[in-house]
């Protein structure tokens, strides 16, 4: 009998402690929630949205909208200069080298074509496949309108891949290929 | 008669045996550095005073450090046993001729320190130290101890190019115009010492005729390298340099003769020898043509000196126990 | 050249384990030559190879063990002793009685019933560097030597008997190979180098392969064992090669038991402080405290080596140069073995086959590093040998006695 | 037995957790690039380490032997969810130089060390300033292996603040092997064995 009680105790102990945990993690976990989701946009995409679309006057981070497409969630940022909006930028992805990497797409509203392109995320060799995040390969998508090939060279596109990094490349031309379809609805539903 | 009454007392008392080859850890350093004596003449003579100052600051740093190092640990300071000497002339051997003298200071302290010392002193090493302090050097200031980048100052009658870059960059297409011969006899950019191949072979030649190092692991050393390019060169000689090009250029002799063969950070068996040396010119091969460092030499060496305690395990049986047990 | 007898011996009893083995004599007692000297049996058992009185008796510690030690003021005239008989017919004895026989006797011979030797080697090596004696053995008593042979052909049963000799020594060798018209050994010429002359290395250096258990034993040790059969007693002479400072050596025939001092001064060489004095070869001897030590049956060489010779072995650290392995006959590691003993790690000597070391001492002659390696590996021996006493696993020492003349030691 | 307040002041030098007692290595050795790196690590755990301590001392008598190592556990996971929480929403920069390790601080020895060895047997008071000062001392390692190895390796000092203080001018060139894993090896390294040389 002494054994059960303690058997009991052992069980009680545990799953009390357990339980007290775990309700003050959630409850913690839901006061710190929005503003955890607002460091990580500040942080992790705050830098590339600042880049893309350079030129804005707004807070980029705030004036952000959540628009749903296809059952998909997508933040999507927008640039205003002098409080009407230009550009727009938003996150897709693609399959690299490494991995899965989160390409960000901007667009100017005014011209339809790519305001430009930010990998916001990736898993790539640093030093070999890590070089499709610099400058001098983003920046060839830079002002290319929406019909353009968005693929490599060597596949019949009009991209220049990084000697080397043909892969990563590649990735970065999917994640590209799969965001701008999505322009037009998106547009439609930010302005209005 | 009783021992009170023995009239000679002060005999010396030793075990046996009673005499000695006559050979001394000293003797087998000098004799590492009187080997690399001809390639300190070639150096000088080629670089000038800056090859002079290298050799120097490097032996000079070295012999302090080890000083230093004994004093603060308060171990019998052993400056005179010439293994400091050594470390210190392996350095600058490694080294181009142009690299400033507080990165030759900062690469022997912690060859001396950490690679020697740490490890209980001579004996002690389970690395070479000059190559562990080398790869700091590496990590930290790969610029300045980069060989095409060192010589650029000389005028040479050679290519500064280093011919490991070019077959890195370029292929092996690039590097067949080479003349064997011409970087067999020290015309290709490299340490200060160390491209003098000819004279590097000679005087490892000049240890084993002298007993210092067993033929073994120089020469596995080499059958290795020469093995494993061959496969790479038959499959693809288009894109893969030939055997002896991977023999002549970059460091091979100087590793082969006198970095693989350190007596604490290599195998003492026969066999393990064998193995250790063929080990050392499979890495180095495979570092040169798989990994972005056109250089292998010195990873494979220390990649090996991990394994060299493993290898020491592999021993021949002892003939009187097979007697014994048949 | 023959020592001439000393006013004074010394004869050493060894003492058993446990401390036993005083002799059955007191001061002033007149002993004879052949006479029993101890009480002890087999391994123990001591015979007086002079005739005289016991002037002292006292405790003699010597490197290799303690020792009881008869001081005997010698008489000129030797007296037989009247117990001291041969054995009739000894050569058509039964083989195991006749081997039971000289084991408790103080001769040891390694054959036994369930195991015979598949060879008879007589190793007319020498036992070590600069050792010289075996050209006298040999041209002494061959005859001796010869009728040994015979015997132990017919005792151990094996056919095969080879002498072993170095090139130089062929003629005295094919003289006790050939007996009338019969020849019973066959000769085999062996290069004259270290460590051959041991007797685990021995089968290994013959021309003859496939040998696993043999017998083996020196022209010395077969002499000796002869002259007890046929006489009662063991010889009561040793040949000792005795090397001075500058190497020269001199073979010299010396009465058991005659003090060091004696011979050396006979052999007209001083000896000074800080000096050494060896018994035994180069390799292997012993180096001893004092010169007041007598000949005995183990010892075939006293050296004396002066002082700016000696060598220093020491405890500097093993650089792992591998040339001890290189050297070593037995294919062992004495570097490793020596690091374990020095960090008192003998259970890893074991796995390092330490037992199999045969302390023939070319690893701390080779050595780099100057290591005494032989001592490392002796004394983690001792240790190894000890610990198995305390855990009561008392291993049988198979090392039983060869090449000793077995007077009076052994 | 010890006075209360040796119980804070043992953690700075005898018991200095990584050169004394050898614990929390993995995380000294991955987070110690730079000085405040080593600063926020060691604050993040001084937090679970305290938090973690009082509870278990707490609750010392109701929790039975036989499942005390998940209850540990429980609780020092929780706070260590909580410190995760909170670093990445107000010091983010912080939450991504310390990465991975600050989940880890569940696994780090010294947590469950102490709540085994000091805090299951001891008063709350006593645990609460054992953790204190076994967390500052951990932190001062820390501090201190992340200076060295930032001076050495950056030439700089509080890179990653904005205090940041370049210590020997634009011609240094920094020794960069420090600031890679080998070189916190050989660094933690010199420092045990200094530690060991200065004994007690």
């Amino acid at each position: 009998m002494k054994e059960y009680i303690e058997y009991i105790k052992m069980i009680v102990v545990l799953s009390t402690i357990s339980a007290v945990c775990g309700f003050g993690l959630a409850a913690i976990s839901a006061f710190t929630k929005e503003r955890i989701e607002e460091q990580k946009l500040l942080n992790v995409e705050g830098p590339t949205v600042k880049k893309i679309l350079a030129g804005s006057t707004n807070d980029l981070i705030k004036d952000r909208k959540e628009i749903v497409i296809n059952k998909q969630k997508y933040i999507v940022f927008i640039g205003k200069k002098n409080g009407a909006p230009w550009a727009l930028a938003y996150t897709t992805d693609g399959t690299g080298f490494g991995g899965e990497m989160s390409v960000m797409i901007g667009f100017d509203l005014i011209n339809d074509t790519l305001a430009g392109v930010g990998i916001t995320s990736h898993k790539e060799t640093p030093g070999v496949g890590s070089r499709v995040t610099e400058d001098s390969f983003t920046k060839t998508f830079k002002d290319k309108g929406l019909n353009a090939v968005f693929k490599i060279k060597a596949d019949g596109g009009v991209i220049d891949a990084v000697t080397g990094a043909t892969v990563s490349s590649r990735g970065v031309c999917g994640a590209v290929q799969k965001g701008v379809p999505l322009y037009q609805d998106i547009k439609k539903q930010v302005l209005k | 008669m009783p021992s009170s009454e023995i009239k000679y007392r002060n005999l010396v008392i030793s075990s046996a045996p009673h005499i000695h080859e006559g050979r001394s850890y000293s003797g087998a350093m000098y004799t590492f550095i009187i080997a690399l004596l001809p390639a300190v003449i070639f150096a000088i003579s080629r670089y000038g005073m800056d090859a002079a100052r290298v050799i120097a600051v490097s032996i000079a740093s070295a012999m302090a450090s080890e000083y230093i190092i004994q004093k603060l640990f308060r171990k019998p300071v052993a400056i005179n046993d010439g293994n400091a000497l050594l470390m210190g002339l392996l350095m600058a051997f490694i080294l181009p001729p142009s690299v400033p003298w507080w990165l030759i200071v900062v690469g022997c302290f912690f060859s001396i320190l950490v690679g020697k010392q740490i490890f209980g002193g001579r004996g002690g090493n389970t690395f070479h130290p000059v190559l562990l302090g080398w790869v700091t050097l590496r990590f930290s200031w790969a610029d300045y101890i980069n060989y095409s980048y060192g010589a650029i100052n000389y005028t040479l009658n050679f290519s500064v190019e280093y011919p490991l870059h070019v077959l890195k960059k370029s292929g092996a297409a690039a590097v067949s115009g080479l003349n064997y011969l011409d970087l067999f006899l020290g015309n290709q950019v490299g340490g200060t010492g160390a491209s003098a191949v000819l004279l590097i072979l000679i005087g490892g030649l000049f240890l084993i005729a002298r007993g210092v190092i067993s033929w073994r692991i120089p020469f596995s050393y080499l059958a290795g390298v020469a093995a494993t390019a061959s496969v790479f060169w038959l499959a693809d000689s288009a894109k893969y340099a030939d055997p002896l090009f991977h023999i002549v250029v970059g460091n091979v002799m100087i590793g082969a003769f006198f970095f693989a063969t350190d007596y604490s950070s290599s195998p003492a068996n026969k066999t393990a020898m064998l193995i250790f040396g063929f080990g050392c010119g499979l890495f180095t091969v495979l570092f040169r043509i798989l990994s972005n460092n056109p250089n292998g030499v010195f990873f494979a060496i220390l990649f090996m000196n991990i394994l060299f305690p493993l290898l020491d395990k592999i021993r021949p049986a002892v003939p009187g126990k097979v007697m014994k047990e048949a | 050249m023959d020592v001439s007898l000393p006013k004074q011996s010394v004869l050493l009893i060894k003492k058993s384990a446990n401390g036993e083995g005083m002799p059955a004599l007191s001061s002033g007692e007149s002993i004879k030559t052949g006479g029993k000297i101890s009480d002890a049996e087999g391994k123990l058992l001591a015979y007086s190879p002079v005739t005289g009185t016991v002037a002292e008796i006292y405790n003699l510690p010597r490197v290799d063990g303690d020792f009881t030690a008869v001081d005997v003021n010698t008489s000129e005239n030797d007296v037989w002793d009247e117990n001291c008989r041969g054995i009739d017919n000894y050569f058509d004895r039964e083989p195991g009685a006749l081997v039971s026989l000289l084991c408790d006797s103080g001769f040891a011979l390694d054959i036994r019933k369930d195991e015979r030797p598949d060879a008879v080697i007589l190793n007319c090596l020498e036992s070590d560097l600069l050792v010289s004696i075996n050209r006298n053995v040999l041209a002494e008593y061959g005859d001796t030597i010869r009728r040994g042979l015979r015997l132990l052909k017919r005792i151990s049963g094996s056919d095969i008997v080879i002498i072993a000799v170095p090139g130089d020594l062929r003629d005295f060798a094919e003289k006790v190979a050939v007996d009338g018209s019969e020849r019973i050994a066959v000769v085999d010429l062996l290069k004259p180098l270290y460590p051959f002359g041991m007797k685990e290395i021995i089968p290994r250096a013959l021309s003859r392969k496939g040998i696993r258990r043999p017998l083996v034993i020196t022209p010395e040790y077969l002499n000796s064992i002869i002259v007890f059969l046929e006489h009662g007693s063991p010889p009561v002479h040793k040949f000792i090669t005795l090397i001075d400072r500058n190497n020269v050596r001199i073979n010299m025939k010396v009465r058991i038991g005659t003090p060091i001092s004696h011979i050396l001064r006979e052999g007209n060489i001083k000896i000074s402080e800080l000096d050494k004095l060896v018994l035994g070869g180069t390799m292997r001897g012993k180096s001893s405290f004092h010169a007041e030590f007598p000949v005995t049956a183990d010892i075939d060489a006293i050296m004396v080596q002066d002082r700016d010779a000696v060598v220093t072995l020491g405890n500097e650290a093993c650089v792992n140069c591998g040339k001890c392995i290189g050297v070593c006959p037995n294919k062992l590691q004495p570097h490793l073995l020596a690091r374990y003993s020095e960090f008192s790690l003998f259970e890893r000597c074991r796995d390092y086959d330490i037992d199999y070391c045969i302390e023939c001492g070319l690893c701390a002659y080779v050595c780099t590093s100057r290591r005494a390696l032989v001592h490392y590996i002796v004394f983690a021996k001792k240790e190894l040998a000890k610990m198995a006493k305390e855990g009561d696993h008392a291993i049988e020492s198979d090392n039983i006695g060869e090449g000793l003349a077995c007077h009076p030691v052994k | 037995m010890a006075s209360i307040a040796q119980e804070f002041t043992k953690g700075f030098w005898k018991e200095i957790p990584p050169f004394r007692l050898v614990l929390g290595i993995c995380a000294a050795l991955a987070v110690t690039k730079s000085l405040v790196d080593g600063f926020g690590m060691g604050i993040a755990l001084i937090f679970v380490l305290v938090c973690s301590n009082i509870i278990i001392s707490m609750l010392r008598k109701v929790i039975p032997k036989k499942v005390r190592l998940a209850c540990y556990i429980v609780i020092i996971a929780t706070f260590v969810v909580i410190v995760e929480l909170i670093t990445q929403a107000y010091v983010y920069s912080l939450y991504e130089a310390l990465g991975i390790f600050i989940p880890l601080i569940v696994v780090n020895c010294i947590i469950l060390g102490r709540a085994e060895a000091f805090a299951s047997k001891k008063s709350v008071l006593r645990s609460a300033l054992d953790g204190l000062g076994i967390g500052a001392g951990y932190t001062l390692a820390l501090v201190f292996l992340g200076a060295l190895r930032e001076i050495l390796g950056r030439g700089t000092l509080f890179a990653g603040s904005q205090y940041v203080i370049n210590l020997f001018g634009p011609s240094f060139k920094p020794y960069a092997f420090m600031v890679e894993a080998p070189g916190a090896f050989v660094c933690l390294g010199l420092l045990l064995g200094i530690m060991n040389v200065l004994g007690d």
